[in-house]
């Protein structure tokens, strides 16, 4: 009954926010700038989301994100440009392609990486996203390192938003089922999980890979939206930056990382007229967040709108790592 | 030697001690007795200064110690051997021998010493050049003990140093706790063997959620019905 | 004659990658802290060392002296302004700090110094060393010789010296340093003074070897210095120093004989199928779990 | 027909034989002490029997099928369950999640039906919490069932082990120095719960405990291993006078 | 824009990040351009607002600080980005938006394809590579060549690939085609393979920085060589001023030379040290001709009208700093290209112009 109502009200919540800025967007009081800021919230959110599964949730250090993103980036963004797509189904098509094209890659890179632990996962996982890269920097296929250009321009807000909402909650509910549970479990003492009964291997690498399928998801989103892809913008830093998303919304919380999401995509725009400052008082914040709050904005917690509304107590499935 | 005046002791909000006083004097064996989560090991840690106490007042030797960080501490003459050994299982036995005379500067006299601690503990003589870390529980709990004693203390802090041991080696442990405490070293001891503990303490503290409910002469709270139902069995 | 000549370029390349992942492992080893600002501090080192080359003029050895002690400091002070207060915070939070740190540094100097390289003032003047058709340039030797040595003191530093033990001791268990009486700040402070120092002294012959400095050139080298470390086991001096060598001389004999377009490929794969078969590099200890 | 039937069992490190030649024979529901001085191995044969580490040599039949080489978990899932010398429970989790996993293989609904919550998703779920609530209830538990684990104390840590392995549905359970850090009376209180769970459930444990009232008291046979080879077995009274035993182990 | 009495000329480069070294000189050298008119009390009669948003050469950047200029400064024409990358983003925003665009550095061949609106000031890469491929084997009469370019530089590798074509078209033959990759700063491996091959050029297409450590290589390897650049190459002597034998005797084509005579060239050299303390080299040289170029043409459309300035800008058809300049269909420059020496005068490397080819 009580869970009832709160899907309710989160689902309530999500249409009027929806509603809002659709409004916000239609009557131009939003203009192309923010909603391109919020297209990019989105796709943020998708990334640090499905990294948290495999960092926070998982509890595997991996340092390869921006990898698997280059590969839905690139496949979903050949498949439209080859079928000449334009249509929503089309682009639905070519993202779910996106996704399972780097799932896969998920599978084949984290049946041998998983075998490793902690910071070496970490550094395995880095070497596969920049190998990925360079892969991608030699192929005809993607346009080599002068970039794969022209891609028709098919996410806009509305995608975005329900994309979004749609991935955050399959990965609420896979990480509430009996599945995410054995995640979980491997996170706090994989020992312990094998030990009452969970094929640890197998749940790692599923979780890694829907992991990468998401981080597809969201690529596909990044290559219609900024419409030309560069080799270079999936160095290993940018696996790092929404790792940085990750920890400071607090790993093992989903709201968490959307709340980093919103935090980390605005900063550096509302930096922005500082010119040549702006990286600097970047990072100094972002210093100066972990030093102050070490376990992230929210920690493993996930705030709740419904806690907000019906003033009770929410059970909390989150943990931290380490 | 040690007094400790109404100390409060918080883990984040939670608060696992409240409000201990207690003293320790010079040449005693002191125990602390009570259920598991009563809070010794808590107390233990912030008498040598790894937790800060929220409120109250540590006395070593007539210092004010509250504050004081716990290498400074061990510099005054205070040991303390932790809760699961923490021996360091990468080092060899003799190196973690060396490092528990790390503030000691006399060569001469940390050699004797070592040949002292082998002559107490022959089984780590043996095994001087074993890693630590691959000793059985009982050769650890050995050099955990060795260790402390290479500091010279005045005072030493034992926190269960019978936990996980065969019957053999808990007999030998509390042999050498009574030898080393007649060669004039002050000790407060934590156990959860409370008849071991209080047949060879001097005085005793009975704590219970973090307070103490009972003080006394050991061999009295042998005797007293209220201790032997809770703690000893 | 090619392939000696090839394999020495790539001993001059692995032999900066060793000194670099020196002090890389040396901090790791002691706090378990991947520093992702070590490479700027070889930045910094080489910053250091091009002003008081070019505004003072001062010797070489001076200079590096000098840049040796900026860069300790530096190291001391980042560890206690942005590190300390995370030492009992997730570990994860305190690497996410460090690249804080390294993001602030980079940017700091290219306020500071803008982004164009400057040519770094000083070089051997020696003709390279001939022997038959290979050619070695002093620099190499020098480099070469160097990490070497500074390999062999600090493995002697950490397994023989009272200070050394400490800061093993501090690694493997804080508390239980502390109860010894080691002071564990000072311990660690000293960590980072020798580690960056280090950082410092590779920066310096870094610049000689390839005369260029700007704010970025610390990221590359950082990068790979760290592959190194952890191919030879983290944690572990002569594997930092083999992880070194290995890397360049495998990046130089994929450059030479396969392609440069797939030379960091190359390298990552070894990498890979060396954890693979070996999770904890090439000297580390398999410990395991114990259950 | 033996529940659990070992021969030989054996296992080196690098040059250490940590347990040779080791055989044990366990009847449905049998009560086994396996005792030992420290290093003697007895953790390792746990280990063994538990797929964590492979045997070099020698067979563990379960109920006629051999198991060795098979994976920790398919050996839970064949209904050996054991809890851990130093304690390891999900320490994030609440206290009915720490035994709610451990019911996972006995569950059914697939991912699919997990992410979009078909009805078999809600079906299971519901029954899991009640069979959970259940569980606890019965080392009276129910009320810490949202506590995080970490925050418990000691004591009631170990008992979740038990539950937590208990939830697994065995047919042995092995239970690793349950009293280690317990005071006498705690002890006795375990010991009740130990008789307990083996009429309860109706199975057989083996534990290992160097606390001698424990072991003694409950307890119908006794094996000692000492540089983990077998060196006594047989009943308390036995093992309490046999000379070797008491060189190597009891003392006095 | 609405605002009658301001012009707001937006732009975009990477300010910070590991290729700010492009991003800043070029936007100097616009800066530099948009002063000088303020100062010199241009004729437009409109006070000019420069607002430059960093990229730090990520596309997400790019199109974000693009999309703030458009949509909060409202701005009238955009100058715009260094790299290719972040320029194409922005031109396919630029093409929507129907805002006048120039890039002074950007060699991609799709930039200007997005929209008739695009423009560049610098020479397409397959210009420059035909033209030194040309000037290789009919001036230096070179029989054989090795290009050592930068694999994942676009410029580079574009320039590289029409200079083979070129240079074989009349007759001289490819004995190496070797590459490094932008992290690179050991190329001995690879110069030890282009020893072996001895050729008569060695033409490496790449900026400066790359170019002056792999030159000091190229020395200490021994190869005899002559080294052959391009436009990229502008500043190369204040990387090697105390090692000259690394560059000495090199040709490379550029924009200008900075030691031409001509007043105007004079003039913004001095002016760019006074200002930035440091000699331009050519990115600097083409945002400041960029700069130029966009007034120049709002002068000449009287209206910041963007289809007045787009066709403004398609009848640009004067003598800058890098050269005389007119725009192709494609909106692409029609260029000459100066060939310039590097000599030792003294003990000090000094750039000559040694010929100039006209498009
Ligand atoms: N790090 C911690 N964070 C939060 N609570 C803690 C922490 N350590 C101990 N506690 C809690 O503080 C209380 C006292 O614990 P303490 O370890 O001092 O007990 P103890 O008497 O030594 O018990 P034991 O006999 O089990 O060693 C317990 O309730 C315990 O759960
Ligand atoms: N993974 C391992 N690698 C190397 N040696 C091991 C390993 N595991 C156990 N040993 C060694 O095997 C021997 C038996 O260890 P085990 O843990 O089984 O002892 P135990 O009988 O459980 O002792 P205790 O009563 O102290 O728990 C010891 O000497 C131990 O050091
Ligand atoms: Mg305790
Ligand atoms: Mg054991």
């Amino acid at each position: 009954m009580k869970q009832s109502i709160q899907y309710l009200i989160n689902i309530f919540s999500i249409i009027i926010l929806y509603i809002l800025l659709f409004f916000l967007i239609q009557t131009g009081i939003l203009s192309s700038y923010y909603s391109g800021i919020l297209i990019l919230i989105g796709i943020n959110i998708i990334l640090a989301t499905s990294l948290n599964l495999a960092t926070g949730f998982l509890g595997q250090l991996a340092l390869g994100h921006a990898g698997f993103m280059a590969i839905g980036a690139y496949a979903s963004a050949i498949f439209t440009m080859h079928f000449n797509v334009s249509s929503t189904i089309g682009f639905i098509v070519s993202l779910l392609l996106g996704g399972i094209i780097s799932g896969i890659f998920g599978i084949i890179i984290g049946i041998p990486a998983l075998r490793l632990k902690g910071d070496y996962l970490a550094i395995i996982t880095l070497g596969f996203g920049e190998i990925i890269r360079i892969i991608i920097t030699n192929l005809e296929l993607t346009g080599g390192a002068k970039g794969l250009t022209g891609i028709t321009r098919l996410t806009n807000f509305h995608i975005t938003f329900w994309i979004t909402v749609v991935v955050v909650t399959l990965l609420y509910t896979f990480v509430h089922s009996r599945h995410g549970r054995a995640v979980l479990a491997i996170r706090e003492n994989e020992i312990a999980a094998e030990a009452v009964g969970v094929p640890t291997t197998y749940y790692k690498i599923f979780a890694f890979a829907l992991a990468a399928f998401f981080a597809g998801v969201g690529g596909g989103l990044y290559a219609h939206h900024i419409r030309t892809l560069m080799p270079t913008t999936f160095r290993f830093i940018y696996s790092v930056e929404i790792l940085v998303i990750v920890v400071l919304g607090g790993m093992g919380s989903f709201t968490g990382s959307i709340l980093a999401a919103i935090v980390l995509t605005i900063l550096p725009e509302a930096l922005r007229d500082l010119a040549d400052y702006r990286m600097l008082i970047y990072s100094i914040a972002l210093i100066l967040m972990m030093i102050f709050r070490p376990e992230g904005f929210l920690g493993t917690r996930e705030l709740s709108l419904s806690k907000l509304f019906l003033n009770h107590k929410v059970k909390k499935e989150g943990g931290k790592t380490q | 030697m040690l007094t400790i005046n109404n100390i409060n002791v918080n883990y984040g909000s939670i608060r696992a001690i409240k409000d201990v006083s207690f003293q320790v004097h010079q040449g005693e064996i002191v125990t602390l007795i009570g259920a598991n989560g009563a809070g010794k090991t808590t107390i233990l840690h912030t008498i040598s200064g790894l937790l800060r106490a929220q409120s109250g007042e540590i006395i070593f030797k007539d210092q004010t110690v509250s504050s004081t960080e716990p290498h400074q501490l061990l510099k005054m003459g205070m040991a303390h051997v932790p809760e699961g050994r923490r021996v360091f299982s990468q080092m060899s036995v003799l190196e973690n021998l060396e490092l528990g005379a790390y503030t000691r500067k006399n060569k001469k006299e940390i050699e004797e010493n070592i040949s002292k601690v082998f002559e107490r503990f022959p089984r780590l003589k043996e095994r001087k050049k074993q890693l630590a870390g691959t000793l059985s529980g009982g050769e650890q709990q050995m050099l955990a003990m060795g260790r402390a004693l290479m500091s010279k203390p005045k005072l030493l802090l034992l926190d269960e140093p019978s936990m996980g041991l065969a019957p053999i080696l808990v007999k030998e442990i509390f042999n050498i706790i009574q030898e080393i405490n007649q060669t004039g070293t002050t000790i407060l001891l934590v156990e959860q063997n409370a008849h071991m503990a209080l047949s060879i303490a001097h005085r005793a503290y009975v704590l219970e959620t973090g307070k103490i409910v009972m003080e006394g002469k050991a061999e009295s709270l042998l005797g007293n019905e209220q201790v032997k139902k809770a703690y000893l069995g | 004659m090619t392939f000696l000549q090839q394999l020495i370029n790539g001993l001059h390349v692995g032999s900066i990658y060793a000194l670099i992942a020196l002090g890389y492992t040396m901090v790791y080893g002691i706090i378990k802290l991947i520093n992702f600002a070590h490479g700027d501090i070889m930045m910094l080192g080489a910053f250091t060392a091009f002003m008081t080359l070019t505004t003072f003029q001062l010797p070489i050895g001076v200079v590096l002296l000098i840049t040796i002690i900026f860069c300790a400091i530096a190291g001391m002070l980042i560890e206690r302004i942005a590190y300390k207060p995370l030492r009992n915070a997730p570990r994860i939070s305190a690497l996410i700090t460090a690249i804080g740190v390294s993001f602030a540094l980079e940017n700091l100097f290219l306020i500071l110094f803008g982004a164009s390289s400057k040519p770094f003032p000083y070089h051997i003047n020696l003709p390279p060393l001939s022997i038959g058709p290979l050619q070695i340039t002093w620099i190499t030797i020098i480099t070469l010789l160097l990490s070497v040595g500074i390999m062999l003191m600090l493995d002697f530093f950490i397994k023989k010296t009272k200070i050394g033990k400490a800061m093993r001791a501090v690694s493997e268990d804080e508390d239980a340093a502390q109860l010894m009486g080691i002071n564990t700040s000072t311990t660690i402070s000293i960590t980072f003074a020798i580690g960056s120092a280090l950082g410092g002294v590779g920066g310096v012959l870094y610049s000689i070897a390839y005369p260029q400095i700007q704010p970025y050139m610390g990221v590359m080298p950082g990068l790979k210095a760290f592959i190194a470390a952890v191919l030879g086991g983290i944690g572990i001096m002569p594997g930092a120093m083999l992880g070194g060598f290995l890397m360049g001389i495998i990046e130089s004999l994929t450059k030479g004989y396969i392609s440069t377009l797939w030379s960091d490929a190359i390298v990552f794969g070894i990498l890979i199928l060396v954890l693979l078969i070996k999770p904890t590099g090439i000297l580390g200890k398999n410990i395991r779990e114990k259950v | 027909m033996s529940l659990l039937e070992v021969k030989d069992l054996g296992i080196a490190f690098g040059g250490l034989r940590a347990v040779g030649n080791f055989h044990i024979n366990i009847e449905p529901n049998d009560l086994i002490g396996l005792i030992g001085p420290n290093g003697a191995g007895k953790t390792t044969i746990f280990n063994l029997l538990t797929g964590v580490y492979l045997p070099t040599e020698g067979e563990i039949i379960l109920t006629n099928e051999n198991i060795v080489g098979k994976a920790p978990y398919q050996i839970v899932q064949k209904g050996i369950a054991r809890t851990f010398q130093n304690i390891r429970l999900f320490k994030e989790l609440s206290v009915i999640d720490n035994v709610k996993i451990a019911f996972h293989h006995k569950m059914n609904y697939p991912i699919l039906s997990g992410i979009f919550r078909f009805p078999s998703y809600w079906k299971e779920e519901k029954q899991i919490d009640k069979k959970a609530r259940q569980l606890l209830d019965l080392f009276q538990m129910e009320h810490l069932a949202n506590t995080t684990a970490k925050n418990l104390p000691y004591g009631q840590q170990r008992k979740l082990e038990i539950a937590r392995a208990l939830a697994t549905d065995p047919k042995l359970l092995l239970l690793d120095e349950p009293a280690a850090g317990m005071n006498p009376q705690e002890t006795k209180e375990l010991m009740e719960t130990i008789h307990f769970i083996r009429h309860q459930f109706n199975i057989a444990i083996l534990l290992i405990e160097h606390d001698m009232n424990l072991v003694m008291g409950i307890c119908e046979k006794i094996v000692v291993v000492d540089y983990g080879m077998i060196i006594a077995a047989g009943t308390p009274d036995e093992i309490k006078t046999n000379p070797k035993v008491i060189g190597a182990y009891l003392g006095e | 824009s609405k605002d009658t009495d301001t012009i707001k000329i937006g732009a975009s480069f990477a300010l910070t990040g590991n290729v700010s070294v492009y991003g800043i000189a070029a936007r100097n050298g616009v800066e530099l351009a948009i002063k000088e008119y303020e100062e010199t009390g241009g004729k437009l009669d409109k006070k000019i607002e420069f607002i430059v948003e960093d990229n730090k050469g990520s596309e997400v950047d790019a199109a974000n600080a693009f999309n703030k200029l458009v949509d909060r400064e409202k701005i009238d024409v955009f100058i715009g980005s260094d790299i290719s990358g972040t320029t194409l983003t922005i031109a396919e925003l630029a093409a929507e938006k129907k805002i006048p665009m120039i890039t002074p550095t950007a060699t991609a061949l799709p930039v200007t394809e997005k929209g008739d609106n695009v423009f560049r000031a610098c020479y397409i890469d397959s210009f420059q590579g035909g033209m030194m491929g040309k000037f290789a084997a009919t001036e230096l009469q070179a029989k054989t060549a090795t290009i050592l370019y930068n694999f994942g530089s676009d410029y580079s590798e574009g320039i590289a690939s029409t200079f083979e074509e070129v240079f074989q078209e009349n007759g001289g033959t490819i004995v190496g085609k070797e590459s490094y990759t932008n992290d690179d700063k050991d190329f001995k491996s690879i110069l030890t393979n282009v020893k072996a091959q001895n050729p008569d050029v060695l033409f490496i297409p790449d900026y400066y920085e790359m170019v002056a450590l792999i030159a000091r290589q190229v020395h200490e390897v021994g190869i005899q060589s002559i080294l052959l650049g391009v436009d990229g190459w502008d500043g190369v002597i204040d990387q090697t001023n105390d090692f000259p034998e690394a560059v000495e005797g090199a040709y490379f084509a550029n924009h200008y030379a900075t030691d031409d005579p001509k007043p105007e060239i004079q003039n913004f050299v001095n002016n760019y040290k006074e200002v930035y303390g440091e000699v331009p080299n050519a990115l600097a040289a083409l945002g400041y001709d960029a700069g130029k170029i966009i007034l120049e043409a709002l002068e000449k459309a009287g209206t910041t009208e963007p289809e007045a300035v787009i066709n403004a800008l398609k009848t640009t058809n004067v003598d800058y700093v890098t050269g005389h300049i007119e725009f192709d269909e494609k909106r692409n420059p029609i260029k000459s290209i100066s060939v310039i020496k590097l000599e030792q005068v003294n003990g000090k490397l000094q750039q000559k112009a040694y010929t100039t080819i006209e498009p």
